[in-house]
């Protein structure tokens, strides 16, 4: 049971990273970032690629992963921040699939579509399993204590003035552009980062891995649990885990339903609670919880 | 006999109302202007009036009837009129188009043809789009719009917002012929001095509340509204 | 405006709770007498979605008519199925709570290389045994305690049987068509490397991508090279969409395609006409075979379609069997790696040959202990790294119809 | 003749992708927000033909007009019961919320039609050809109902009250209110025509693909850059966008290859934006 356990806040805590990055993007400054998968594949390879046929230390590599996911994404932001948000959000998406493809394409460098395999586990006392998910939680303690004392800096202050204030928006200062910029940038690190200890944790990956679904995801995690709060990204992540995983128990007791039948039920089911939170509770599960 | 009639009326977005309890009223054929700073809430008022805004509270009548129970769909057919700052056009619709959105059949032909003769210009260019106007024309096009449906109020919300002084002038004199077709106005304006000279008579917003009311004359002539809210002269 | 829809977030607790605790309740298994567990974790949703209910129902049904029979030495079978999107992590996850909470003694019908690569460390870990259709190299590798049983013949392997077809047929200007994943692009690189040996010239490779609505461009490229043979290394929806747009853009050339991508379904849905003469192979040298007929019928009782709709249910159907024989063979089986010691002992290639479960019973009651199962997807032989040698079969489409035409065994 | 054929195939991956981007378009123009459920009432609309050719044994024509009541309906269940609660909330909310949308959708189809591939039925043929220049027959039909369906949506939309209801609603919402215009009515009318055109664009896709759960999200992402080329909210310029898109996609694949195809609409789309920011034939809006 404990192997399961710890595979579960492994994978949850990669995705709990993700969603603390987009939740620094979207809940803290309203900026819709639907690329996230893309820069997360841009951590997983620049790691994965450093360290697979040399002896390149594997914590240099997966700082030099979160480095050039946030030059990325700071450059993307660049080009794209003075669009309205829904083409941010399309212009984002389809940078994540600008990615995946070029993984598939540029065989020479990233190995295409068979993907990269024998990458090195992360390097620490114990075991390979547990050095991942010691390392997940931590980094994942050190975003949120970053966060939450961003979010109470006078640059925090400033970037959720602008995400709360539409009129202030729309005369958009010269300093508020750099906040917008830091910030999309901070994310992408976050995301890069928590593509390198994925590819460190399942020691191989193909650009399938890489799909928009991944983004979806995220994304319902944070709306699931409310944008804009820690806890928010915290408790969105639990739920969609539990939709996920929860429902391969539930199925245990419900044997009438095959698992053929469960695989639609469990994404239908998400589906149906993004619909319902997203239109009656916009504010998410833990939206009353702090005030606004 | 009085048209619109508001007593308490608070507006707001969110949980924070902008409008904090108006009183205000408007007879027939009566032009009243609502004057006042950047952010007194003259707009939200309006949209208020209109059915536009997120919340509303209050008492709100218009010839009689309860207005707060009526969608902002419904206050046309009561013979409310409304044209907005700026945006007061459909501007991917020709101009044709934007009159017959506001009715059809035989009398709105009619009715449209008397707007056209009211207004030429609009006539040579019944298939333009209504981007493609001029300021000036957009604006003639804006009140043509409102008059289709033979309103018996006209809402106007800054209508001299984006135009030239010359031009500005030219609104206002079309604002005083409106009372020859039987219309009351209730005008929301920048340019207070000039719109309170083709009013009857005038309200001075304050953060929401109302700090000045009276007759047009009276409001151009006090001292005190003439340092806080007018300014020196144009 | 805003309260009129609103869901309290105790509600939405409460959902979230009573779903915990079934959650709680659910998932121990209940101790009965010889119970063999067995973990499906198969691609219901995601890239091969196509195949894994296929998969799934196979073992399940399997599991069924198994235990009607009696059961394998004397241990009744239950079968804990997972749907692994296709994709590594929800693969993994699915088999670490198989593995431990459902606790399984075997993984089946695990489909890709990312899945297996990503189930393999869990699964040696755990002494379970895992069946799988990877192609991956490192699979191989990665095999250590022996436990890994790789039931997709390697890419090299699948090259060579290509490069036979094409040498056979006397075809001299060969094209492939090759889909962007790691299983299509080995075979056409193995394929060209064959060719390039005995022909001294490179064919000419398209690579496409999947999900697209239009292959009229790529194709056309292929047309140019004026092929007299296609060779398409894909799947079955690409290559229902494929086949038709050759067709409609005037291809006379023939085309080469494994049974699992030009399946029945696909021939169905476009015509015989269509598909007349395509050359087709499979991982089974033969499908008159014994254990094929009965797999068909397997099948057919799942999904009420025919079984060469779906290569990898029949492979599905080999493990079962494999599985049973072992316990058979050797009823006190209590660990993973008895279960790889015993299936190393029933599946060959020495030992007396069976087709069937029923069969392989009976030599068994009769003293055999060594056996030399020939299952429907193949001869089921494996290497000691777990690995399968090609044995394959080459059939033509005939007026909607497979009709066998040879078998080619791979030599290294 | 090799560039005048791939001109050709860009049609039609153009047509494919036309539908698409006029219904998201549509959808934005009027209700503000981008549907990324389009896709799956796509794949919607060819399960219902399918499925209505499975019943009535093969008409391929009754099987589309029945698509097109059937889709349109569930469209007009979506507002209801979805779209409608969502129209105070930002357009991210509803993009997020057509996603759940979207996968519910899709799990609803697989849950009853399975993950296995259907094809919808139509008679295959040959090319003409001339003189090189290879005509399918079907692609003609496929450009004549993506003209039908275009013609049918401009004719709504130009040539009835409603129409011109729909696209008053579209310009500015506020005025069109006060000016008596019921949302209501509009928006039956709206979703509607989107049902109709992802029944006739399911329709086309299926005809030149197969049936699977994901059909329509497959085509999602080049539908969108379309949309946002075209101008979103601009139905027009999506249309057009798209047949652009498609042409020049296939043109260029002897410079860019046949796996960087499929982001030519993608690095389109940014290059554009970059130059432009409201798109090919997008508007400023206006400031409210």
């Amino acid at each position: 049971m404990i192997h399961y356990v710890i595979t579960l806040l492994s994978i949850g805590g990669i995705y709990l990273l993700l969603a603390q990055a987009l939740n620094l993007q979207f809940g803290f400054a309203g900026l819709p970032n639907f690329g996230i998968v893309g820069f997360f594949a841009i951590g997983s390879y620049a790691s994965a690629l450093l360290t697979a046929n040399g002896n390149f230390p594997v914590y240099g590599a997966m700082l030099i992963a979160g480095l050039l996911a946030a030059l990325m994404s700071f450059g993307l932001a660049r080009i794209v921040l003075r669009l309205r948000t829904d083409y941010l959000a399309i212009v984002t998406l389809s940078f994540s699939e600008i990615v995946r493809i070029l993984v598939i394409g540029e065989e020479q460098i990233t190995n295409g579509p068979r993907g990269v395999s024998g990458i090195p586990g992360i390097p620490l006392l114990w075991s390979p399993g547990v050095n991942a998910v010691v390392l997940i939680i931590a980094v994942n303690v050190l975003v949120a204590l970053a966060t939450h004392l961003l979010v109470r800096s006078p640059f925090g202050r400033s970037i959720r003035a602008m995400r709360d204030d539409e009129a202030a928006f729309a005369s958009i200062s010269k300093s508020a552009v750099s906040y917008k910029l830091r910030v999309f940038g901070l994310g992408g690190f976050v995301m890069g980062v928590a593509g390198a200890l994925y590819a460190h944790y399942f020691g191989y990956i193909s650009p399938d891995q890489f799909l928009p679904l991944t983004t979806f995801y995220v994304w319902i995690a944070v709306i699931l649990g409310g944008a804009g709060r820690l806890s928010g990204a915290l408790i969105g992540t639990i739920v969609l885990t539990l939709f996920l995983e929860g429902s391969r128990f539930l199925r245990d007791v419900l044997p009438f339903i095959s698992e053929v039948e469960m695989a639609s039920v469990r994404i239908g089911a998400i589906g149906f609670a993004l619909m319902v939170l997203a239109s009656r509770r916009p504010q998410g599960i833990m939206g009353d919880f702090t005030s606004k | 006999m009085r048209l619109l009639e508001l007593k308490e009326l608070r507006v707001g977005y969110g949980e924070v109302d902008i409008v904090r309890g108006i009183d205000l009223h408007v007879e027939e054929n009566e032009i009243v202007t609502i004057a006042g700073t950047n952010g007194a809430g003259k707009s939200t008022l309006v949209k208020g009036v209109m059915g536009l805004a997120p919340r509303t509270s209050g008492q709100m009548t218009f010839a009689g009837q309860d207005l707060l129970s009526r969608s902002a769909e419904d206050r046309r057919s009561l013979g409310i009129s409304y044209v907005p700052q700026v945006a007061n056009v459909f501007p991917s619709l020709s101009v044709s188009e934007n009159l017959s959105i506001m009715g059809r059949g035989q009398n709105a032909k009619s009715r449209m043809d008397e707007m056209f003769s009211m207004f030429p210009a609009l006539g040579r260019r019944k298939r333009t789009q209504a981007r493609a106007l001029s300021g000036g024309e957009r604006q003639q096009l804006a009140f043509a719009r409102a008059l289709m449906s033979q309103p018996k109020l006209i809402v106007l919300d800054e209508p001299t917002a984006a135009l030239s002084p010359a031009l500005s002038t030219q609104v206002f004199e079309q604002v005083k012929q409106l009372l020859s077709m039987d219309v009351a106005v209730l005008m929301i304006e920048q340019r207070a001095r000039q719109s309170l000279k083709i009013s009857h008579r005038g309200y001075i917003l304050d953060s929401g509340k109302v700090a000045m009311v009276g007759p047009a004359e009276q409001l151009l002539a006090d001292p005190e509204m003439e340092e806080l809210y007018l300014g020196v002269h144009e | 405006m805003k309260n009129q829809g609103d869901v309290s977030r105790r509600a939405v607790l409460a959902g979230i709770g009573s779903t915990a605790l079934l959650t709680g309740l659910s998932g121990r298994a209940q101790a009965a007498g010889n119970v063999f567990r067995i973990g499906a974790p198969n691609t219901i949703t995601g890239a091969a979605g196509v195949f894994g209910t296929g998969v799934q129902n196979t073992i399940i049904e399997m599991a069924k008519r198994l235990n009607a029979a009696g059961g394998a030495g004397g241990h009744t079978f239950e079968v804990f199925a997972e749907d692994t999107q296709t994709l590594p992590e929800p693969a993994l996850l699915a088999a670490r709570k198989l593995i431990e909470v459902n606790e399984v003694k075997a993984l089946l019908g695990v489909y890709s290389s990312p899945e297996a690569l990503a189930i393999i460390p869990a699964s040696n870990a755990a002494d379970v045994v895992l069946m799988h259709t990877g192609a991956a190299p490192k699979l191989a590798a990665d095999n250590t305690e022996g436990l890994g049983f790789q039931f997709y013949p390697s890419s090299q392997s699948i090259g060579f049987v290509l490069n036979q077809i094409v040498t056979k047929e006397g075809y001299e200007r060969p094209v492939t068509l090759t889909l962007t994943n790691d299983a299509s692009i080995g075979n056409s690189t193995s394929f060209h490397k064959y060719w390039a040996e005995q022909t001294g010239s490179e064919p000419e490779d398209i690579r496409y991508q999947p999900n697209q609505p239009n292959y009229r461009s790529e194709l056309q490229q292929a047309l140019l090279a004026n092929p007299d043979v296609i060779i398409l290394n894909g799947y079955e929806p690409d290559a229902t969409i494929i086949m038709k747009q050759l067709y409609e853009l005037g291809n006379t050339a023939r085309v080469i395609a494994p049974e699992f991508a030009v399946t029945t379904r696909l021939i169905e849905a476009l015509g015989p006409e269509l598909v007349e003469d395509t050359i087709v192979y499979r991982f089974v040298p033969n499908s008159d075979s014994a254990a094929y007929t009965l797999f068909d019928e397997v099948y057919q009782a799942a999904m009420d379609a025919p079984g060469s709709a779906n290569t990898y249910a029949a492979i599905a159907y080999d493990e079962m069997n494999l599985v049973a024989l072992a316990l058979e063979l050797d009823p006190a089986i209590s660990t993973g790696a008895e279960l790889a010691d015993a299936i190393h002992k029933v599946c060959g290639p020495d030992g007396e040959p069976c087709n069937s479960f029923a069969e392989g019973k009976e030599l068994i009651a009769g003293g055999a202990t060594v056996l030399n199962y020939l299952g429907a997807s193949g001869p089921c032989d494996f290497d000691d790294q777990g690995r399968t040698p090609g044995n394959f079969g080459v059939s033509e489409v005939k007026s909607g119809e497979y009709v066998f035409a040879y078998g080619i065994v791979f030599e290294d | 003749m090799f560039y005048a054929n791939l001109a050709m195939s860009g049609l039609v991956q153009g047509l494919l992708l036309a539908t698409l981007a006029l219904s998201v378009s549509l959808c934005f123009s009027v209700a503000k927000f981008t549907n990324a459920a389009t896709g799956d009432f796509m794949t919607v609309g060819a399960y219902v033909v399918v499925a209505i050719q499975a019943v009535t044994g093969g008409s391929l024509m009754l099987g589309v007009l029945g698509s097109c009541i059937v889709t349109a309906l569930i469209s007009l269940l979506a507002y209801w019961l979805l779209f409608r609660h969502l129209a105070h909330v930002s357009p991210i909310m509803s993009l997020v919320a057509s996603v759940g949308l979207a996968l519910f959708l899709r799990s609803v189809l697989s849950l009853f039609a399975g993950h296995e591939q259907y094809a919808i039925d139509y008679p295959i043929a040959r090319a003409i050809n001339f003189h090189g220049f290879l005509i399918v027959p079907i692609d003609l039909w496929v450009a004549l109902a993506s003209v039908a369906l275009l013609a049918l949506v401009f004719a709504v939309l130009y040539l009835t009250p409603i129409g011109l209801q729909v696209r008053a609603l579209a310009d500015n919402r506020d005025l069109a209110r006060a000016a008596g215009i019921r949302s209501r009515g509009v928006m039956i009318v709206l979703w509607s025509l989107i049902g109709i055109v992802s029944a006739v664009g399911g329709t086309i896709i299926g005809i030149k693909t197969v049936v699977i759960p994901d059909i329509g999200w497959n085509l999602l992402l080049p539908g969108f850059a379309a949309a946002i080329l075209g101008g979103l909210g601009n139905p027009l310029g999506a249309v057009i966008a798209a047949i652009l898109l498609g042409i020049c996609q296939e043109l260029s694949t002897p410079m860019v290859g046949f796996v960087y195809k499929t982001i030519f609409s993608f690095a389109v789309l940014i290059a554009v934006l970059i130059w432009k920011p409201e798109g090919l034939f997008g508007r400023v809006e206006q400031v409210r």
